[in-house]
């Protein structure tokens, strides 16, 4: 790749350094702790699944009831439970499910042979490393199949009815408009929700809820439109909140393509506990890099609050944080959806230029990522034709700089939740503007004092000093300080405290080995 | 029956954007006389979700409504000449040397003050439009184009000489109806001279629509995005018609 | 008498633009059915400009109407809270320490499962917005922005605790309703408690209106654009309202 | 200015050259001619004014008397007769008009002393610079007065009600918006009537007359808005069609700004004859020189009937030709408005990059040239949405390459002539994306070998290859071959070619003599 911004190799991997060193104590932390999600997750991945009659997930139950017998027990993992219940019975997974759900506690079943339990464990993450391989070669070869079919950026739209079957027939439309990307935004709160529901859901409220079910009839319904259009749609959820490596697991069963994988978005903007929060990323982001799945980073979040233009720093330091949270957890740099957003005041003159030089500085500081660019939405307006205008001009930025992931901004985002015209309208809009500037990339040079450079090089320094004292104060008290996103988060308090587990010495999670293993992980 | 409302992002929710101009200055008061206007056509549901002064008398409104108003899709009847399904150029030419036998000869203009030939000439010019040939290339047509600001009386006198099959009237400005005035003159025009019944009178243009050159006296009308084909198929479809009853 | 109607280029010529989507094939068919619902809609008038499918059961119009309603400018009434001409941070502190002598307490949150605190927050906090200053700021109130996710019964008890003079309600998220099912829990949960009448009670977001606000029982409702300045004058009029009543 | 496109010097010049040579022959037969309208503009310097009770204007009327007594007379100029009346009634101007229009027949009185003719024509020659002058520093001053208050480039709005009293409530709400000029289109038709309305007029039809008093009513209006403003108004008209002298001749005294005024549009795509349309664009120009008025020229007409990809060359051909007829008229570069148009089809790739590479193009080989800058008309459509963001695309270009005078695109224009909403909507769009992007002119460059730079290479040379055609065969056989927008124009051909006037030894204009004194063309 050529530079235009001639930006300092130096600077940029003193940057990297700092979030390695940054994160560090973090990994340690990390390295140590698993938690209620985590062991959930395990249980997934183990074929865990199913609800009782008051809709508590067979995984939450085998929790509960470990915890209620005795709660140390939780520190050598929930998969020693669930497996040795599987021996002792004698049943295969869904038998099992339904027992407990049913009412069948694990706890009344003795402890058996734990070489036993391991073998069979470890063979239950054989089969489940195999059907997420399955799922990755199938991905692969549709790729391939339909290869220069897919937009450049990637076209990528919402869909948030609440109802997963008016989801179905939106998304069809969208990919027939021309979207690549489908993402079901998910109901208000579920990152709130220390649960995944389960079963196909009609009742979701500014978003669906994210069930295992709802992954498979979306994840159909989009191969069935893929065949007909000849282009591999992708289809993205959320793997955030209390239940991140849970939704992470469910995703690599069901073939999803991209989650929204943020290391700290849910300590700084859901106010989850960020113990938690570091412990669950590190595992969902393993299992989304063994599934090939894409995270996307939540760096916007820092600009709908903040403002885009003196913060502009704020997404450099976290794109670099979650580069190395993402690195560490096995995520090479094309599954990396490192974040950013089109988010400055419409009225500062030559926002646009300071617009180009954020997102090419990402695109020349993380050249293989496959960059994820936000529009608009704070500025946005009830006019809905300025706000046409100015998503024409993100779609130009975006093209402009060779972004990898193009979240198609509404018209309407000041008034209403996606019409199916305003996602036409959009993927017109981006269409015609990407089509008639394509090259735009390859012809274009910043003059070397000019204002596109100078802005890089500025922010790439704020970026710095700013990492900088992160480093110095350390990045749990820099959270609990308020230095991210102007939040102070304290930390003890948060959601999902509770719900850290300490590693006890006879830990066993087999699914966490087969992934470190599978990601080269396992001597670090 | 099959009864459809407009559809925002749920079955039959209603929803329709609006914009309009208020001659009221902008304000909260300029914003409720939106919200009472779209009420009073029937929305049941109005937000004003911009509005903006466009001077000290004037203020500008965009709006979303609901409305309950529906149609019977199966109720409806299509009403465009080029809805039908066309014959390409060489069905076309062969239709004309089976079914009639005889070359066909069309004369087409652009009428009254009217300069937009750029329409008339997409139907007839050699190159056509969009790579659909225009009637000049067609081997079985005679095509003969007189251009712009063309006279009602001038193309008539034209199409008598040529011997015309049909007559080609392109109507682009539509400003105080001055089409509907031209049309009109052109169709009394020909009956005056009781000339009606010896031509196929086609009409076209961005804003014309069939049922409008019909009421008007024309055989068709053919609007945005016709091309020579359609043309070129009914004319011929008319003609064996005729040649047949 | 001032009769207005939407103005394109011409006094009264009643023009209209709407765009909407119908759950119908597009085509011919489509454009007819999207014409005899604007038409249903009392327009006189209607162009369908442009039509594209949206799916193979959806199709978009863009439409051009003409209508012949109208409203009496004179007799619309303003329904918005922030219409009324506001004092300055400024003129608010001289008007506490004037007319009421002690400081005004504010409680604010935003409700329900909304996390949209942008709103509340440049109501409250220091930093106001678009250079008004938020409540945080006026030495004579004491402002206690309690954040996002709220539940009304803490809210409440809060104001309690602190002994409020107002309770400000942000909701930002209108989708099936949420903001009026949150609003009315609110107040009937006042009432049940029998503190109705203690508080102030002001309500704000983008899509809340004035109206809306009252008819779901509390004092005031304001929409977008408003500032820290406008709802302080609200409330300490009121409070002066009370304490001269 | 930097140079973006490296255009090789030598064939700037050489293209110049050619234009010299092309309109050589055309100057000497214009040196030769003169023509109805130009002495009724002739006359309207001089004073003639009103019309009879059949609405024949009083310079018509005046024609006509002598084309009616003996048609060899015209050879003498008209002014020669009308300053005679003035001598020999003894009557001031007006008083001579009434007179006129009353019936007074002026071939009825003798002709008296020519050196007294002479001198008392050359005295109202001189009361017509001395108002023309004193409009033009009006001018001056305002601009100077509120200096920096215009946008760059200017903004361009056209009102066209048909009726001068709506005209200027929509030209005042525009100015409101942002405009910086106000162009009053004309009514259709009026290019090929040979008479110019008199009065104020109601009843225009897709535009409104251009009269002299409704140039009034429109100036006194827009100098109304602009005190409110601060912000000086131009406003435009079209000095055009088969009135063209005269056109310019009000402008000049009513102080308008601008004038379309195109050395060929007539005969091209009016079908006026060849010769009249020369001699008639001498004269014109040689009058909007005198009076500061900035000419706007036509290319943009090449584009509606043409593809503009592909005759891109015409439009800098006839760039180079209007220049040169420009400069044999006396107006300087700052005066050349020289036109062309965002028209190229929006499905092409890279079209935004062409649509660059032919406006830097155009800034670069006319530096100082307020060139004029058109939107997209022929591929807007009734998607008022996509013509919108169309639009976005075209202020970006507009602002990208520095234009001069920027025509607003209408998001409606394949719909009706513009609403007053469709017009605020494009001054906001143009203002949000020039604010926005402001300083990009400055910021970028191209790179040497990439498709802008390749592009405007191309396109000059073809425009040369072209030029040299058209001069091997001549200027007016090229016309008449179908060399230009590809219509064929017979050289007797179109309409006012019996206007044409061959002037005789006796051939008198103390108008003519002044301005090309001014101009300091009287040597050449
Ligand atoms: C190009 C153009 C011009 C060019 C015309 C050049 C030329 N030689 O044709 C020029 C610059 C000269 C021009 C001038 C004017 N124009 Co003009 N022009 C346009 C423009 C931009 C495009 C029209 C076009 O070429 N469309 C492409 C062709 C292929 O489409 P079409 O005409 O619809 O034709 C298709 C169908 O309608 C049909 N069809 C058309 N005719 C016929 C005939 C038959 C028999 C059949 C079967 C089919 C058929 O088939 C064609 C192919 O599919 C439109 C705006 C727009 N984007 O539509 C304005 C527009 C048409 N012009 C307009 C106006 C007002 C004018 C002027 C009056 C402005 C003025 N006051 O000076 C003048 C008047 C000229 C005159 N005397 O008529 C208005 C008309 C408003 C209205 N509805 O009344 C428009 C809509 C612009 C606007 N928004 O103001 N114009
Ligand atoms: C920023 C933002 C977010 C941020 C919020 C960050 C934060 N800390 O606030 C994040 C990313 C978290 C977010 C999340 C979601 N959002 Co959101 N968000 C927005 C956005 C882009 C801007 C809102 C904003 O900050 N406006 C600026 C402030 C200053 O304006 P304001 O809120 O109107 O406040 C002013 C007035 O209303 C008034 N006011 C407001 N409150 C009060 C209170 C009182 C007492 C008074 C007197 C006045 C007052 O004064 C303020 C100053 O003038 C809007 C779209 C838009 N452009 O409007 C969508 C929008 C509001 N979000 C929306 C949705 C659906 C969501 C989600 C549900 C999506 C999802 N499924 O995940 C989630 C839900 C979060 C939740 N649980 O509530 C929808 C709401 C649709 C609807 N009408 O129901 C919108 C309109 C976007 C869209 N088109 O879909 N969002
Ligand atoms: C990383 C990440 N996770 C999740 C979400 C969605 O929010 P919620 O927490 O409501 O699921 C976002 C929203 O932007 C995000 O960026
Ligand atoms: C130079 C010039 N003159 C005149 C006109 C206007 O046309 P008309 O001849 O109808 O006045 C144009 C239209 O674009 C033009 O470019």
């Amino acid at each position: 790749m050529r530079t235009k911004l001639h930006l300092p190799k130096d600077r940029v991997d003193y940057a990297r350094q700092l979030a390695r060193r940054i994160t560090q104590p973090v990994a340690g932390f990390i390295e140590g702790h698993s938690s209620v999600t985590v062991e959930r997750a395990s249980l997934r991945l183990a074929g865990a699944d199913g609800a009782n009659a008051d809709g508590v997930p067979v995984p939450n139950l085998v929790l509960d009831q470990i915890r209620a017998a005795d709660p140390a027990l939780l520190e050598e993992g929930a998969t020693l439970r669930y497996v040795n219940a599987l021996i002792k019975t004698g049943d295969e997974v869904p038998a099992l499910n339904a027992k407990i759900a049913a009412g069948l506690d694990l706890m009344s079943l003795p402890l058996g042979d734990r070489g036993a339990i391991e073998e069979r464990a470890r063979a239950l993450a054989e089969t489940a490393a195999a059907k997420v391989k399955a799922n990755r070669l199938h991905r692969d070869r549709k790729l391939e199949e339909f290869r220069d079919r897919n937009n450049k950026p990637l076209l990528y739209l919402i869909v948030a009815t609440g109802n997963i079957y008016e989801d179905v027939k939106q998304a069809k439309a969208a990919a027939k408009q021309g979207a690549d990307v489908i993402a079901v935004i998910r109901t208000t709160a579920q990152s709130l929700l220390d649960y995944v529901p389960f079963g196909a859901t009609t009742e979701g409220f500014g978003g669906t809820y994210a069930t295992q079910e709802n992954f498979r009839i979306m994840r159909a319904a989009l191969d069935e439109v893929a065949e007909q259009e000849k282009r591999y749609i992708l289809l993205t959820n959320y793997a955030s909140g209390l239940c991140m490596p849970e939704i992470a697991a469910m995703g690599a069963l069901e073939r999803l393509d991209m989650m929204l994988n943020d290391s700290m978005y849910g300590i700084l903007f859901r106010d989850i506990n960020m113990f938690r929060t570091f412990v669950d990323q590190k595992f969902s982001r393993m299992i989304n890099a063994h599934a090939g799945i894409i995270i996307n980073t939540g760096e916007d979040n820092y600009l709908t609050t903040s403002d885009a233009f003196e913060k502009a720093y704020t997404v450099l330091a976290s794109q670099f944080l979650n580069e190395e949270f993402g690195f560490r957890a096995g995520l090479p740099p094309k599954l990396l959806g490192l974040g950013h957003a089109f988010e400055m005041d419409p009225t500062i003159k030559n926002g646009f230029l300071y617009e180009l030089a954020q997102a090419q500085m990402a695109r020349e500081i993380f050249p293989e990522h496959p960059l994820k660019y936000m529009p608009p939405t704070k500025f946005m307006s009830g006019d809905v034709f300025k706000g046409f205008a100015m998503n024409a001009m993100f779609n130009f930025v975006s093209k402009a700089t060779n972004q990898g992931i193009h979240l198609l901004g509404m018209l309407t985002e000041a008034v209403h939740t996606p019409f199916m015209m305003d996602r036409y309208l959009a993927v017109e809009n981006a269409k015609y503007v990407m089509n008639n500037m394509e090259d735009f990339y390859d012809d274009i040079e910043f003059r070397k004092d000019g204002l596109v450079v100078r802005r890089a090089h500025e922010v790439l320094s704020q970026t710095i000093s700013f990492m900088e004292e992160v480093e110095s104060i350390g990045m749990f008290d820099a959270i609990e300080r308020g230095l991210f996103a102007e939040v102070k988060r304290p930390k003890d308090g948060g959601k999902g405290f509770e719900g850290l587990i300490k590693k006890g010495p006879g830990y066993f999670n087999p699914f966490e080995e087969r992934l470190a293993s599978e990601l080269g992980l396992a001597g670090k | 029956m099959n009864v459809i409302r407009p559809y925002g992002d749920t079955m039959d929710d209603g929803k329709v954007q609006l914009s309009f101009t208020l001659p009221a200055p902008d304000g909260a008061r300029g914003r409720e006389a939106a919200r009472k206007l779209v009420l009073s056509l029937g929305f049941k549901d109005c937000e004003v979700v911009h509005s903006a002064p466009l001077s000290a008398e004037f203020s500008f409104y965009v709006v979303y409504g609901k409305t309950e108003a529906s149609v019977d899709f199966d109720a409806v009847v299509a009403d465009e000449a080029s809805a039908d399904a066309s014959m390409g150029m060489d069905e076309v030419n062969e239709f004309i040397r089976r079914e009639l036998g005889r070359k066909v000869t069309v004369v087409g203009a652009c009428t009254g003050f009217d300069a937009h030939t750029v329409g008339i000439d997409a139907i007839m010019n050699m190159k056509g439009y969009n790579h659909h040939y225009g009637l000049e290339r067609y081997p079985e047509i005679e095509a003969y184009n007189l251009g712009a600001q063309v006279p009602n009386e001038k193309l008539i006198d034209y199409a008598v000489k040529v011997n015309a099959d049909a007559i080609l009237v392109s109507q682009v400005v539509t400003q105080k109806d001055t089409h509907i005035h031209n049309m009109t003159e052109f169709i009394e025009l020909l009956e005056a001279k009781g000339l009606r019944g010896r031509f196929i009178c086609v009409a076209g243009g961005p804003r014309i629509g069939n049922k409008l050159a019909v009421e008007l006296g024309f055989d068709v009308g053919f609007g945005r995005g016709t091309y020579a084909d359609d043309v070129a198929t009914f004319i011929v479809k008319k003609l064996a018609e005729r040649k047949g009853a």
